[in-house]
């Protein structure tokens, strides 16, 4: 039998130590790995195509950019055209939009919905108050800097952007991704440790698996 | 010989079943005076589904699922004859494929139940029971419809029912045994998961229901069985009560314009709750079976 | 006959009222529903325990979008805090323009030129418009009918155009300041106004047919989650919600601010609030919006001062005291209270959005014994907005 | 004028203290804590002040004390009366009124969560609200300081700059001298 099918003893976040059977339960405490593009280049790149065009947004409004989904998604600016789509479950989407100031209550459940999501995934931030804290730069309870949490494939400037904006943004992560250069998810992987101590340091109260997929 | 020829029918199907589902998103798109989705994003959704890098696994029920709804599906096509008359179109159709069809068309259903509940996200048990009570409802009047038929014509096999509708449009159990079709119709739109009776994946409820975990190339599988199965479905229903077809054009027409009756009633209705809709299969649909299987 | 489902395996209450809930007996689950959730309105969660297919308890969990504005609104100049005010709720902002800038007249003794007041209750009422269709659209959705919300976000997109034209901004407007508005109307805007409300008529003349006529929604949305006429004041219920259970409770009328007086109208009422009813009293409601503008626009003085001279704003002082400003905006009564100390700073704001009350305390109560299906329509039917809960 | 008559008749009953008439529809008296819970019932079930509008805190840091405000709406009279309640702001503790008004509750878990105040017997009021994990004095505290907290946790993006309004004005307009 393979070795990771064995029984082993796990420690838990709360730190109690249990016994895991793999074949009956599933418990992974591995963190995330770097995935490297398996095939010939031509495969990965028509890959990277259908990636950018077909860009599924998870449908998780953080901040009040979401409402300029709406018009998004609806006859004026019909962003399904373009291949985009919105998606109700993580686990089915590819990029995540945070729509704007992140508190840290939100950004706990930020951090677990981007981490089921399915690599490659890509993050874009809405809004000045992802870049650089914008109107709530003094705000005890909103993050400053999103790229500290996630890695940000790219920045949509504006109190709020608009939908407009938001297409040519999208536009422009199209392009990011067929050039192969929207490897978010790798990023996170490779400086896993950086992440995790930047997202313990405004979350107190972490109660959570470090990596929960 | 027949394998090859089952093949392309195979083929043909899944790549006429992408197609018309989109060009139906389309034009429900247009009712919300929206353009749509391009005509071929359904192949580059698959493409992209099959080529993300990671998925995990709930556990082999979890992988099962939707192989099983997948063979549900191309069970299915591949048991009833597409093309009427063609020796290179009736596939594997036999004497009692009727009711091997039957069978094929919960066999999917089942699968996907096992796969979802392994998945272990509330909600996605919470679809399944959904689904499955609403379906055991819808499918009774088709069930009834198919009894019907199959007296009506004295026979189990599919290729000898629409032999018997062929001549003239008078002939199509539509016009011979109109409760019957009407129970069948009822129930195709409780089986397509549009509005009025997509309780089960109602996004707004239960995000999706029973896919809500199923990412990758398992969601791929999935989507692949979502363009076959209703084509498949809908080659039952053609055969039995619209005649076939006796070529491909008059098979591509049909099966759209079965289907643009789910699309039709999906696009302005909201939904019912589950006890709503299957009420509604037991008042409305089911007493049209009994009188179809009655009347005969 | 009446079906009567069978609660006998329903928790039974504690001595403190809570209930006894055994998860690990089987017989509950618990569900959450949001942040991450299609069916919520908002970034906010619920937290739902169910037996079987009814709901036993739900609890609301909010301040996921909490910016702490009342803190930061404590360390700005009065002029600083406006452009922020209006990011406190979303989709209706204007109000916490308006009851903003109302609040800080009143406390520094300013006198707003008539015409500005003319102008904000027409800013409101086109807020208002908004807020109502991009509802339409949610309660649409909460029951599965996409097509609605398709129809409703378009003609909303034409009244942000007018709105665009107006203040150069879609969402946060930033138009209602201290001391009146930035600027009157432009050449021709009532005329292009005109054929906006006209858009949205015929829309919601589809929306009737296809929504309010339909039979399948009919059947999801009467007599679904009630609000009997006796909660209103013990849950500080206020707006639609209220005027669906045939209070006539509209601050437009009872305490009216700005022009109302001078227009005329009635409170739009409805009989039993629930789901259905409420939907309809804000369908109403956005009619009787759409003539509210109409007659402000005949009404309203062509040419005049729209700003009065302020102090120097960057070390303007006002003396102490307290007030509160009411308005009453599309989910009910939306205040601000406001409290000075002399400084160049407020000493203390709070803002009272209505989906305070609603979304939390009222929505509690409701989702008892609700069907797990019921419970984004319910939550959408009190039409709450998160932001101005937590600020 | 109305506000003033239901004053005075009040006024030996409830022992009320300051009066201040802000408009003729609003006025706001104060109150002594030991006497709030029985004359909210008395507006509430024999005044006609039925509708709790909202209930907030003021913190007067240099007095030491916490202002309550209780702000009530009488609307068929037209009517708001807004009661002040001061208590000492060490271990700040009141009376629950969610028995008066179930909606109350809410706002004393919030105030709990962002004052510190504490109102025995109110139902879940240890219970996160909107805050979650947090380590700090209670944030809406005067002594708070949402400026330094934030620069301690959170790191700024390089090239951002903060500029004093009045000082930057005066930079614009007269130059740097």
């Amino acid at each position: 039998m393979k070795e990771e099918l064995l029984k082993r003893m796990v420690k838990g976040p709360d730190g109690v130590e249990f016994e895991v059977e793999p074949l009956r339960d599933y418990y992974c405490e591995a963190g995330p790995t770097v995935q490297t593009p398996a095939y010939t280049a031509i495969i990965e790149k028509l890959f990277n195509w259908a990636r950018s065009e077909s860009i599924w947004i998870l449908g998780f409004g953080t901040g009040c950019g979401a409402i300029e989904m709406r018009p998004l998604m609806t006859p004026r600016f019909d962003a399904y055209r373009y291949g985009i789509q919105w998606r109700p479950t993580p686990r089915q989407a590819n990029l995540f939009v945070i729509s704007g100031y992140l508190s840290t209550k939100t950004l706990k459940r930020v951090i677990r919905s981007y981490e089921q999501m399915q690599s490659p995934k890509y993050v874009v931030g809405l809004g000045s108050c992802t870049i650089n804290g914008g109107m709530y730069w003094d705000s005890y309870n909103t993050i400053k800097r999103l790229d500290d949490y996630l890695p940000v494939d790219l920045y949509i400037a504006g109190c709020m952007p608009r939908p407009e904006a938001l297409l040519a943004g999208f536009e422009d992560l199209k392009k990011l991704i067929r050039a192969g250069k929207a490897e978010g998810a790798n990023q996170y992987a490779e400086n896993f440790e950086w992440y995790k101590a930047n997202q313990k340091s405004v979350i107190h109260d972490w109660d959570m698996p470090d990596y929960n997929w | 010989m027949k394998i090859p020829w089952a093949l392309l029918t195979l083929f043909i199907v899944i790549n006429y079943g992408l197609l018309m589902t989109a060009l139906v998103q389309k034009i429900g798109a247009r009712v919300g005076r929206r353009h749509g989705i391009p005509i071929w994003q359904n192949y580059i959704d698959l493409l992209k589904n099959y080529g993300l890098r990671t998925s995990i696994t709930h556990g082999v029920m979890f992988y099962l699922g939707p192989v099983f709804r997948l063979s549900g599906g191309v069970g299915l096509l591949l048991f009833v004859p597409s093309i009427y008359g063609s020796e290179m179109f009736s596939n594997f159709s036999f004497a009692g494929d009727l009711i091997l069809a039957l069978y094929f068309v919960f066999f999917g259903t089942l699968g996907m139940a096992l796969g979802a509940a392994e998945s272990g996200h509330p909600y996605a048990a919470i679809g399944i029971t959904r689904g499955l009570s609403q379906m055991t409802a819808a499918e009774l009047p088709f069930a009834l419809a198919v009894f019907a038929v199959a007296l009506q014509y004295q026979t189990l096999s599919v290729t000898d029912i629409v032999a018997a509708q062929q001549g003239s449009i008078l002939n199509w159990t539509l016009f011979t045994n109109p409760f019957a079709v009407a129970a069948a119709m009822l129930s195709f739109l409780g089986s397509m998961m549009r509005p009025p009776f997509d309780v089960v994946l109602a996004p707004q409820e239960v995000p999706i229901g029973p896919p809500t975990e199923y990412h990758s190339s398992f969601l791929a599988l999935m989507q692949t069985n979502r363009v076959l199965f209703p084509v498949a479905k809908i080659v039952i229903y053609m055969n039995l009560f619209f005649g076939g077809a006796a070529n491909w054009p008059v098979f591509f027409l049909k099966v759209f314009l079965i289907y643009m009756v789910s699309a039709f009633v999906g696009v302005v209705f909201p939904r019912f709750r589950v006890e709503q809709s299957i009420r509604w299969f037991l008042i409305w649909a089911v007493p049209l079976g009994i009188i179809a299987v009655v009347r005969v | 006959m009446a079906y009567q489902p069978d609660r006998s395996q329903y928790p039974q209450k504690k001595a403190d009222g809570t209930l006894d809930i055994d998860l690990a007996s089987g017989k509950y689950l618990k569900l959450w529903q949001g942040p991450q959730h299609p069916g919520i309105t908002g970034n906010m969660a619920i937290e739902l325990t169910v037996c079987g297919d009814e709901v036993v308890e739900g609890k609301t969990h909010v301040g996921y979008l909490h910016r702490g504005f009342e803190k930061l609104m404590e360390r700005r100049t009065f002029m600083q805090c406006f452009p922020i005010v209006c990011r406190i709720c979303v989709p209706e902002p204007d109000f916490n323009e308006y009851c903003y800038a109302a609040a800080v007249e009143e406390l520094a003794g300013l006198e707003v030129p008539e015409l500005a007041h003319w102008i904000r209750t027409l800013i409101l009422e086109m807020g208002r418009i908004n807020s109502y269709l991009m509802y339409l659209g949610g309660q649409a959705g909460a029951f599965g009918q996409g097509v609605i919300g398709q129809w409703t976000t378009y003609v909303r997109d034409l009244m942000l155009d007018r709105f665009e034209e107006l203040t150069g901004a879609r969402i946060y407007h930033m138009f209602i300041i201290p001391g009146g508005v930035r600027d009157n109307l432009p050449e021709g805007f009532a005329a292009r106004m005109e054929t906006t409300l006209q858009e949205i008529e015929s829309t919601l003349g589809d929306v009737e047919r296809v929504m309010f006529h339909n039979a399948v929604f009919k059947k999801r949305a009467v007599g679904v989650g009630i609000i009997a006429p006796e909660l209103l004041d013990s849950y500080g219920i206020t707006g639609p919600n209220a005027r669906a259970a045939g209070v006539a409770k509209d601050v437009r009328k009872d305490q009216p601010y700005l022009v109302y007086p001078e227009l005329d109208f009635e409170a739009v009422t409805g009989k039993d609030s629930d789901i259905y009813t409420r939907a309809d009293v804000r369908r109403r409601d956005l009619l009787l919006s759409i003539d509210l503008i109409r007659q402000i626009l005949v009404k309203m003085p062509k040419s005049g001062a729209v700003m009065t001279k302020l102090p120097n704003v960057l070390h303007w002082k006002i003396p102490r005291g307290e007030t509160y400003i009411r308005g009453e905006c599309s989910r009910g009564e939306y205040g601000y209270y406001l409290v000075t100390d002399g400084s160049g700073y407020p000493r203390r704001v709070n803002v009272r959005g209505p989906s305070y009350t609603h979304s939390i305390a009222l929505f509690e109560r409701l989702v008892v014994n609700a069907n797990i299906s019921d419970v984004a329509a319910l939550l959408v039917s009190l039409h709450t907005y998160p932001p101005e809960i937590e600020r | 004028m109305v506000m003033q008559a239901l004053y005075d008749t009040l006024k030996p009953r409830f022992l009320l203290g300051e009066f201040t008439k802000q408009r003729d529809d609003l006025a706001f008296i104060t109150v002594e804590a030991v006497r709030l819970h029985a004359l909210l019932r008395h507006l509430r079930d024999q005044e006609g002040f039925t509708h709790l509008v909202l209930l907030t805190a003021v913190d007067w840091l240099e007095d030491g004390q916490f202002q309550l405000t209780y702000l009530l709406n009488n609307r068929a009279k037209r009517q708001d009366v807004g009661l002040r309640v001061l208590i000492a702001r060490d271990n700040a503790t009141m009376e629950s009124i969610h028995d008066l008004w179930a909606a109350a509750a809410t706002y004393q878990r919030e105030l709990r969560e962002m004052f510190g105040i504490d109102f025995p017997d109110s139902p879940r009021l240890h219970e996160d609200f909107i805050l979650e994990g947090w380590q700090d004095i209670p944030p809406y505290r005067r002594d708070f300081d949402t400026l330094k907290y934030a620069q301690e946790n959170y790191r700024d993006r390089p090239g951002r700059e903060t500029r004093d309004p009045a000082q930057h004005m005066k930079q614009q307009l007269y130059g740097e001298d």
